[in-house]
């Protein structure tokens, strides 16, 4: 077993608890900041996959930005936790019966059926450069790049649109929870 | 540049613009800024119809200020958007454009109940109106034949009287029912005559005498609906009576015309041998829509209803005067479609202020409103001898050259009904008198011995300023018509000729 | 010199509990959070083939994909926001108006 | 341009419509007396106008057209607003605005009382405005110089005379509350109208026959022996028609007595001495039309003459003072147009000139006696201004009695109480009962002697028409001046004041040398009219002894049989008419106007109110609005939507669609009870399905 394989091995570790970290906090907050782990991890995946640009723009756009705004969210609501019980108490364990039929598949699609033989080598210096992807993104995939430009505009006014109204109340939950 | 600001389109789509700023405006509020936006454009538009005026040059026949654009092209045909104006059309546009801004400013206390919307059909409809008195081609023509609809028919339908649906959707169908054939016709011509648009076909002519005779009483359907002749005038009186004030006074004052006007303008150049065949007919039942009118208005009890029924008299006039088919009786009847859109519409206007004081419109209600009202009673009884032509005032010169026309085509050598027309027509001339004397004394002589009369206000400024206009109009036309005349003169002399060289074909 | 395979299984470990995140918990920013993990999973096969086939399409796919994410956040929690306002509360399972 | 006096005659029209709009404006700042002056000033420089042009025709006798505005001109048909001043029209004017000037300073004074016992003060400044009016009207009427534009002036006239017969429209001529006076007003209108029908068809046929509706063109020489004698008489019988309604002549008069209900200085000028005057104008005008058609002669002189007997007849059993002028108007415009119909136009001319005269003295008169005694039966505090004090208990009078200031015997004695009126009006009297040396005898004279070479019948007609106005008068005058008062109104009577009296005496003064305008040997009317008729149309009439002495006998005999009725004895107000014993039913029927006005509500006001009625209610409404259209043509629509939805859709094509609507629902209505409304059900359920397909996938 060599030194790449144990280091993925470690940080799949990682990320998989990270992961169910955050499926299983009670408290949101600890969700949100497990899940920044987890992010953090996939980010050195990426590197590792010789994607260096796009791990960049995982730390700061995922575990930076998004996931600040989350916590934002989370505290400006104050909806850390759930008091009720839920009623759907039958669906828990069928989810995870699922769940779990769903990653055997997949395992044994993957090692039994699937013949995916390649190697992940260590990637050249000059693959995946940000330049690359820049003259790609600007020359192949300009339309998209502009249209991705207007969704995010047009998210952005929803987002305003829709939290616009009734600022009474925003405040008065606010000042309670302060 | 040229297309978008040229003077028929700036005319017709001007108040457009109005819409576009009424639909920025907020629905219950700024019910002030609705009025006065809706009141500025249509003094716009009025203004930009004189520019058209000064334009105008009445020496010649035909049409001008021609625009003509390829519109809609499938399978060989082409639709043009074909807009032009001649001395014709000239008159009617000049009275749209002034009648509007009038009636809008008469809603100004009368319509409560979202004005916004009130006035962008009001709009709207001046839109459709001016279009269809400058489209030249039959396609378009229709297209704005129609369009006039929608928007009257919401007027009626939201801001009428106590029965305004039924008003309304009677309003509709017969009035689709015309069109329909109309339609028709439109398609026949120009599937034959390869283009729709007007002056063209009028040119080809050579229409056989038999298919003229079909599509003369296709188009005549469309247009006798619309006037009301005899004896499809049953929608009028509903029409007029639920409609709101400034609806009757465009319904009478503009979309009455676009009947009488269709038929100088389509039946008689496009259909000059079946125009001269059915001249007769035409005339008969204008006589008697004069005579019938003026009988059945006189015992009405609602002023409304009397003043809607005299309308049918009136149109009468017009439709005797263009089938008399020479210059006088055209000309008179021309004049007399401006003149009935005055007077009458402002006889609504008349009836709009009493209702608003009073909310009722009874004969029975009123009596010796002179001692109450002087100033409303004189102006009253300006309009009322107007209407029912005193001489010095605008009627009787529309009226007596019309009877004028009606008899010389019988001293013309056409047949000898022409002469009872013309005396039965006259006689009309007296029954009007009845008719309107009556309510007159019902409404403003006698004793003022109802009580609740007694305290009723005389007409304030606005009310005054809205009538002063047509009161100028109604003496100048009386006492000076030749401007009128003159602008239209050329272009109607050239059309007689144009009906006499078929009927002489014809021999 | 990871196989591929190993990428792949990870990716969908992490999807399986993204996918569990969003049946389980009742608590919306959770469920969210939850899609990111699944959007995660989906970039990193993403990559991997990227890696693996040599071709860099696939990395801009991903930055696209960060982009919507992005996008979709913003919206989202912007409605949940505005869910909360109405129900004084984040429970999923509050708003059932859909009910047949 | 060289200036001429006949280019002042657009003034005519316009002084007066400056007057009325100055009164418009400012009437209400001047007070009374600053509304009569610029009335009468508006008036008064008419007249001067008037004598200007008349001294202007003296050097140029064929006289002249002043073009001032184009009018109506389409294609050959071309009319302008152009004045003609010849002599015949100037005679017009003269005469229009001559009495109209006095008649205004009469109402100056008349009005001031009028509008105080009618209640209504304000109404003086609309009075003198509707007067200026009339006179521009009036002016427009006998200065046109085409068809057209006399006609405007016709109507224009007719519509003052509506205005002003419905001046008091809130009340009846009795002074109680009430729809008379504007039924009468509406009336005039109505049956002036119908003779404007004949006008407007007399025009039409004109037109199209001459080319042209200008006097010159149409009355110029030759210009009738271009068109066919059935046409002239075309257009002559329909003028007729049109000189029946305005000149009041048979069958259209009725409206002429009713038009008393209007102040009495209105029926002076207007039903007395101008307006109706203007069909006789009209006919002398058309002369050469009238001329050329032997057959519309004989019916305007029958005419005439037929209306001068009837309401001759009429008026000798009238007790309302004004309502004896009436018919005695409508007679005496029956002698004009008789004149006129036998080519006595010069005549005819002549007699309508003295008419206006005597005539409007003689309403005038009335309407100072009527005003003496009104004042006598409650004076108006001051005789100058008033209060509303006494105007409450002028109303509460209302209620005690109807009194009635105008019925004759009401009065009596009044000889000796106002005796300027007294002589003023007896003037009057012997002018229109033709007693020689006043003016009346003169011109009535002229006209019975053309009669008697032009037609017998015409002339005994005429005659004994002659010798009932002399009854008449002789009872209206001994009935009113003489024996003694019978109501204490008539013993309280006052004089009236100068500005009513004075005019009076002026035209008593006409009354009496009026008739040298035309005094046989020189005949100098003859000669003036001669210059626009022309030689062939007018002929000096050779005074004729017979006929006069004639004439003069059968007046006195006539009034001294009056006096023997009504002057020998005291009359009782409370008994019947003297006469009435001898004459019987004749005179009922006489007195109730030969029931005309029954007979025409009978024949045809009644059927055409029902025709209306029946058309509008039963034809237009009922049958084909309702029944036509809403319950054939829509109810129809709707039974045939009916059917077609009823029978043919929901059992055929609804059976259908219900059935698979049906399925649908229940299997709705199991299967929503998988939509918990849980967001993460519905997760599930997508998972599941993933699960699912992969599982597929990998089993297949």
């Amino acid at each position: 077993m060599s030194t790449d394989v144990i280091l993925f091995l470690g940080l799949a570790a990682v990320a998989i608890g990270a992961a169910l970290g955050m499926l299983f906090s009670r408290n949101a907050v600890y969700s949100a900041l497990f899940l920044i782990l987890n992010f953090a991890t996939v980010a050195v995946f990426y590197l590792l996959l010789g994607a260096p640009f796009i791990a960049m723009a995982q730390v700061t756009v995922y575990a930076g930005a998004i996931m600040v705004l989350f916590l934002f969210v989370i505290m400006l609501l104050g909806a850390e936790e759930l008091r009720k019980r839920g009623k759907l108490g039958w669906q828990q364990p069928l989810a995870l019966l699922l769940g779990f039929v769903l990653v055997a598949e997949t395992a044994y699609l993957v090692f039994v059926r699937g013949d995916l033989v390649s190697q992940i080598v260590p990637a050249a210096a000059d693959y995946g450069t940000p330049k690359d992807i820049g003259i790609l993104l600007f020359d192949n995939y300009m339309l998209p790049f502009q249209v991705v430009a207007v969704l995010l505009l047009v998210a952005m006014i929803g987002a305003i649109v829709l939290t616009k109204d009734d600022r009474k109340i925003e405040r008065k939950t606010s000042e309670e929870k302060a | 540049m040229d297309f978008l600001f040229h003077p028929l389109n700036l005319v017709t789509f001007f108040p457009l613009v109005g819409v576009l700023v009424l639909l920025f405006l907020g629905k219950k509020e700024q019910e002030n800024t609705a009025r006065w936006v809706s009141l500025v454009t249509a003094l716009i538009t009025f203004g930009i119809s004189m520019w058209v005026l000064a334009q105008f040059n009445p020496d010649i026949p035909f049409v001008q200020m021609y625009l003509e654009v390829p519109w809609i092209e499938f399978a060989g045909w082409t639709i043009h958007y074909a807009m032009g104006i001649d001395g014709i059309s000239i008159l009617l546009v000049l009275l749209t454009a002034f009648l509007t801004p009038i009636a809008i400013l008469s809603t100004w206390t009368a319509v409560e109940d979202r004005v916004r919307d009130f006035m962008i059909f009001f709009l709207l409809l001046e839109v459709g109106m001016t279009g269809v008195f400058l489209a030249q081609d039959l396609f378009l023509f229709y297209v704005f034949w129609e369009f006039t609809l929608v928007p009257m028919y919401f007027l009626i339908g939201i801001w009428g009287g106590a029965q305004r649906t039924y008003a309304a959707i009677k309003f509709f169908l017969y009035t689709m029912a015309g069109s329909i054939l109309m339609l028709l016709a439109i398609l026949w011509l120009g599937i034959e005559g390869g283009t729709f648009v007007v002056p063209d076909l009028i040119l080809q002519g050579g229409i056989d005498p038999g298919i003229q005779f079909w599509l003369f009483l296709a188009f005549a359907a469309a247009f006798a609906i619309k006037v009301p002749m005899w004896p499809l005038h049953s929608w009028l009186p509903d029409a007029h009576v639920q409609a709101p004030t400034a609806g009757s006074v465009i319904l009478a004052g503009v979309l009455l015309k676009m009947g009488t006007y269709g038929f100088v303008r389509f039946n008689l150049p496009l259909f000059p041998e079946a125009a001269r065949e059915l001249a007769p007919l035409m005339g008969f039942l204008a006589v008697v829509g004069i005579i019938y009118g003026a009988i059945v208005s006189y015992p009405q009890r609602d002023v409304k209803k009397l003043v809607a029924y005299s309308s049918v008299s009136h149109l009468g006039f017009v439709m005797l005067g263009i089938f008399a088919l020479n210059s006088q009786g055209i000309q008179g009847g021309i004049l007399q479609m401006v003149n009935h859109g005055i007077s009458t519409g402002a006889l609504f206007l008349i009836v709009g202020f009493i209702y608003e004081r009073r909310h009722t419109r009874e004969l029975s209600e009123f009596g010796g409103l002179w001692k109450i009202m002087p100033v409303y009673a004189v102006l009253t009884l300006i309009v009322a001898l107007s209407s029912m032509g005193l001489p010095g005032l605008n009627g009787f010169v529309g009226e007596f050259t019309i009877l004028l026309g009606s008899w010389g085509a019988g001293a013309a050598g056409g047949s000898y009904g022409s002469y009872l027309f013309t005396a039965f027509a006259a006689a009309g001339v007296i029954l009007a008198a009845i008719y309107m004397l009556y309510m007159f004394q019902k409404m403003f002589l006698g004793p003022a011995d109802n009580e609740k009369n007694a305290n009723l206000k005389d007409l304030n400024w606005r009310e005054i300023a809205i009538l002063v206009p047509l009161l100028i109009l109604i003496f100048w036309i009386g006492l000076y018509p030749k401007f009128f005349f003159e602008l239209m003169g050329p272009t109607v002399d050239q059309l007689v000729d144009l009906v006499n060289a078929a009927s002489v074909a014809v021999r | 010199m990871v196989p591929v395979s190993y990428y792949v299984a990870l990716s969908a470990i992490l999807f399986t509990i993204g996918a569990l995140g969003v049946l389980i918990r009742r608590n919306a920013i959770i469920i969210f959070m939850s899609i990111e993990l699944m959007l995660n999973a989906g970039n990193l096969l993403f990559v991997t083939f990227a890696r693996s086939f040599e071709q860099l399409s696939g990395q801009v796919f991903v930055f696209f994909v960060i982009a919507v994410a992005a996008a979709e956040v913003a919206v989202g929690l912007a409605l949940i926001v505005a869910v909360f306002k109405s129900k004084q509360s984040i429970d999923i399972d509050e708003v059932s108006n859909l009910r047949g | 341009m060289q200036f001429e006096l006949f280019d002042l005659a657009p003034l005519l029209v316009i002084l007066p419509v400056i007057g009325l709009l100055v009164n418009i404006l400012i009437g209400d700042r001047v007070g009374e007396r600053g509304i009569g002056w610029i009335a009468s000033l508006a008036a008064g420089l008419t007249f001067v106008v008037s004598l200007l042009l008349f001294f202007a025709l003296q050097g140029h006798h064929e006289g002249a057209t002043v073009p001032f505005l184009e009018w109506i001109r389409i294609g050959e048909f071309n009319v302008g607003w152009n004045f003609r001043v010849d002599t015949l029209s100037n005679t017009m004017m003269l005469v229009v605005s001559g009495v109209g000037t006095l008649i205004h300073i009469y109402a100056a004074g008349y009005m001031h009382y009028d509008v105080r016992y009618k209640g209504d003060p304000h109404s003086y400044k609309r009075f003198f405005i509707y007067l200026n009016l009339f006179i521009a009207a009036m002016m427009i009427l006998v200065s046109a110089d085409n068809y057209l534009m006399l006609f405007v002036g016709w109507e224009g006239v007719g519509l003052c005379s509506f205005l002003l017969i419905g001046f008091w429209f809130t009340k009846n001529p009795d002074g109680t509350d009430g729809h008379s006076n504007s039924n009468a007003a509406k009336k005039a209108f109505i049956a002036n109208r119908v003779g404007d029908f004949g006008f407007l068809m007399g025009m039409f046929t004109m037109f199209w026959a001459f080319g042209s509706l200008n006097f010159g063109d149409v009355l110029g020489h030759g210009a009738v022996e271009h068109v066919s004698e059935g046409t002239i008489l075309a257009i002559t019988l329909f003028f007729l028609l049109g000189v029946a309604g305005k000149s009041a002549q048979i069958p259209l008069y009725v409206w002429l007595p009713d038009a008393m209900a209007g102040p009495t200085p209105v029926s002076a000028l207007i039903h007395a001495a101008t307006m109706v005057t203007a069909g006789v104008y009209l006919v002398a005008r058309s002369a050469p039309l009238f001329h050329a058609s032997h057959t519309a002669e004989l019916f305007v002189m029958f005419t005439g003459a037929g209306t001068a007997l009837f309401a001759a007849t009429i008026a000798v059993a009238q007790n309302d003072i004004k309502k004896v002028l009436a018919y005695s108007t409508v007679s005496q415009l029956g002698f004009m147009v008789a004149a006129v119909g036998m080519g006595a136009f010069v005549a005819g001319m002549f007699h309508l000139v003295t008419h206006a005269f005597f005539k409007a003295l003689l309403f005038l008169g009335s309407g100072s006696v009527i005003l003496a005694v009104e004042r006598g039966h409650h004076p108006l505090e001051g005789d100058g201004g008033h209060d509303d004090h006494h105007e409450d208990e002028h109303h509460d009078d209302d209620h005690h009695e109807v009194f009635d200031p105008q019925d004759m015997r009401n009065m009596g004695g009044l000889r000796k109480i106002i005796p300027t009126t007294y002589r003023v009006y007896l003037i009057g009297s012997l002018a229109l009962a033709g007693i020689p040396i006043f003016a009346g005898f003169f011109s009535k004279d002229e006209i019975l002697a053309d009669a008697f070479l032009e037609s017998q019948p015409v002339y005994w007609i005429l005659t004994v028409a002659a010798f009932l106005t002399a009854f008449y008068m002789g009872r209206q005058v001994l009935m009113v001046f003489f024996g003694k008062p019978r109501t204490h109104a008539a013993e309280e009577a006052k004089e009236s004041p100068p500005s009513m009296t004075i005019p009076l005496m002026i035209l008593a003064f006409l009354s009496i040398f009026g008739g040298l305008i035309n005094i046989p040997v020189i005949h100098p009317l003859t000669d003036w009219i001669e210059h626009t008729l022309g030689h062939d149309l007018v002929h000096a009439t050779k005074f004729n002894w017979q006929v006069a002495i004639v004439s003069t006998l059968l007046a006195l005999i006539a009034i001294g049989i009056s006096w023997l009725i009504y002057g020998r004895k005291e009359i009782d107000a409370s008994q019947p008419d003297p006469l009435q014993r001898a004459l019987g039913p004749i005179f009922i029927g006489m007195r109730n106007k030969w029931y005309v006005d029954e007979i025409y509500g009978f024949l045809i006001i009644r059927p055409y109110e029902r025709l209306s009625s029946f058309l509008a209610h039963q034809v237009d409404w009922t049958f084909w609005h309702d029944w036509f259209h809403d319950s054939g043509i829509a109810a129809g629509f709707r039974g045939l939507a009916n059917f077609l939805a009823n029978p043919v859709d929901l059992g055929v094509i609804d059976g259908i669609a219900n059935g698979l609507a049906r399925a649908t629902k229940g299997s709705a209505s199991a299967l929503r009870l998988l939509q918990t409304g849980f967001v993460r059900n519905y997760a599930l359920m997508v998972f599941l399905g993933v699960v699912a397909i992969l599982s597929f996938l990998i089993f297949r």
